[in-house]
């Protein structure tokens, strides 16, 4: 591998991290030394210098992040209103969310039997639901509930206006 | 000739016929109808022999696939019109099995092109970046809090349906036996009552034998079933009990 | 605002676009001719060659994403994998949809020669489908159509990428 392959290695390593990349998390991935991933990191940096793009130092990594001099053109593109209304899928879990909640993902799962990270995450984009806290237990997953946007869309007051739910029957008892 | 079948999976009845034709490497325009017939019936019987469960749709094509052949059977009737052309009884399964085929071929091109995509990886939009969230207009559009409820109760009812049929799989098979005798006691207690309200669970197997169990015992002449509407409740009394309280010209179940 | 400049406002801009960027909507942006943005595209794109990071002609627009020669490097990242294989019974339901939408979910069934309810609902959730209104006629049944999320799962930039259906003769009828 030469030093230009790993720096476009660390280039993609970079744009596909889920977190700011630190040099130790690289090196580990590339299995080479962190100076020398300090040194790509250094090389990426002054290729980026004077484009749109640039390498942010950031929470002891490094990410990519638009150029702070573009600022007023992302407003421009951040003040897009998204018309999409919410999918099938998302109104029943924040269905769900409200009525359990604080509620884990994995709970929400086992009621609608199906994976709902993409419902669950089109609900945090909209601020509908939001995190709260974690469980305690195995894995320690995040709860989750529904916010004050939440109440503001629906006309609430508070949770206690939602409509009652009728009380569990159990099916074996009638 | 004797077929050997492979207990293969096959996801619709659609996947094992174009299966049958390829392996027989035959023209699918002309389908030795009365021989693949034989093999789809083969493969259904050596499911059941394994106490596989055979979907509806399985026996739904199987029955077309006899009722063509029945019909190629039939000599062609001479037709008054010259033009009138006496249509081959198979044309309409060859075209829908030409439709099919053509989507199982767009169907593994999309499976290659998947993996192709799955290559390409662009930022989470999660991250901290310049990125400015998009604003949504009121994403619950005219959603009203009570349809809010009856969403949650519909998952929530469908969720305990669930949970007790998964719970079936590792179940023992149910006794008719011991359903008849619960069934007995039931009407004897109660004189008169719902079909639901006879099943001690919930579960399809345990429904499937109750309703066997009522249908041999209406037939037996031990108790009578009423339904007063399609898709209504059915109620399952004693004889007695039920001339009593039942008028009639009201629906009987027949069985 | 030069050439150097407009191409390294629509390279911030596409980074920072939550969904992939189409001409029009850059232009309307930089209030530009859309033909001029596509030539920044072609630009940005000649710029990146033969590095980790790639510009991609996705959905009618473009994202930046890393380059599929370093895609085991970004699996050695652990990013969480959302993009599941879908099972065959849903890749052939999808098939359906993209060529015959809106349709549904009878038309469905009667080519898959099966239910196709759990595939339909499987597809919803990753919002590959979406409703698209209800057909008029007994029952009003649910419409389905594909979305943005199908061609982008999939790496297309239109449906008009997807192999062409040609119409099978009987041998016999000639």
């Amino acid at each position: 591998m030469t030093l230009d392959d790993a720096e476009r290695i660390v280039e993609a390593l970079v744009l596909a991290s889920p977190k700011p990349l630190t040099s130790a998390r690289a090196a580990d991935v590339l299995d080479i030394d962190p100076n020398l991933v300090e040194r790509l990191f250094e090389r990426l940096e002054s290729r980026y210098e004077g484009r749109g793009i640039t390498l942010r130092r950031i929470a002891g990594g490094v990410q990519f992040t638009t150029h702070p001099d573009y600022a007023e053109w992302i407003d421009r593109l951040g003040r897009q209103v998204i018309n999409t209304p919410l999918s099938p899928a998302a109104l029943e879990t924040l269905a769900i969310i409200a009525y359990e909640q604080p509620v884990t993902r994995g709970d929400i799962e086992k009621i609608r039997g199906v994976r709902s990270d993409s419902a669950v995450n089109s609900l945090l984009e909209r601020e509908l639901t939001a995190e709260a806290g974690r469980k305690e237990g195995p894995g320690r997953p995040i709860l989750y509930r529904t916010t004050d946007q939440f109440l503001v869309h629906f006309g609430l007051n508070s949770l206690d206006e939602l409509p009652q739910r009728e009380a569990e029957q159990n099916p074996l008892d009638s | 000739m004797d077929y050997q079948i492979h207990i293969d999976v096959f996801d619709g009845p659609f996947d094992l016929l174009l299966d049958l034709i390829d392996r027989q490497e035959v023209d699918i325009w002309d389908i030795p109808i009365a021989a693949i017939a034989e093999q789809f019936l083969q493969y259904i019987r050596s499911l059941q022999e394994r106490d596989l469960v055979v979907s509806g749709d399985f026996l739904v094509m199987a029955s077309t696939l006899l009722q063509i052949k029945a019909r190629m059977l039939l000599p062609a009737r001479a037709s008054d019109d010259e033009e009138n052309l006496e249509e081959d009884p198979r044309d309409e399964l060859v075209e829908r099995l030409l439709e099919y085929r053509f989507f199982r071929t767009v169907s593994d091109h999309l499976a290659e092109r998947e993996e192709g995509a799955a290559r390409f990886f662009p930022p989470l939009p999660a991250k901290e970046t310049a990125i400015r969230p998009p604003v949504y207009s009121n994403p619950v559009g005219d959603v009203s809090p009570a349809t809010l409820r009856r969403l949650y109760e519909t998952a929530k009812a469908a969720f305990l349906d669930n949970e007790q049929r998964t719970s079936d799989t590792i179940q023992r098979v149910v006794s008719l036996a011991e359903c008849a005798v619960n069934i007995r006691q039931v009407i004897a207690e109660r004189g008169e009552c719902r079909f639901i309200d006879l099943l001690l669970q919930r579960t399809r197997p345990y429904i499937i034998a109750s309703f066997l169990v009522v249908l041999e015992m209406i037939r037996h002449g031990e108790i009578i079933a009423v339904q007063h509407k399609d898709f209504g409740d059915i109620f399952v009394s004693s004889p007695a009990k039920g001339d009593r309280d039942h008028d009639l010209g009201r629906r009987r179940a027949h069985c």
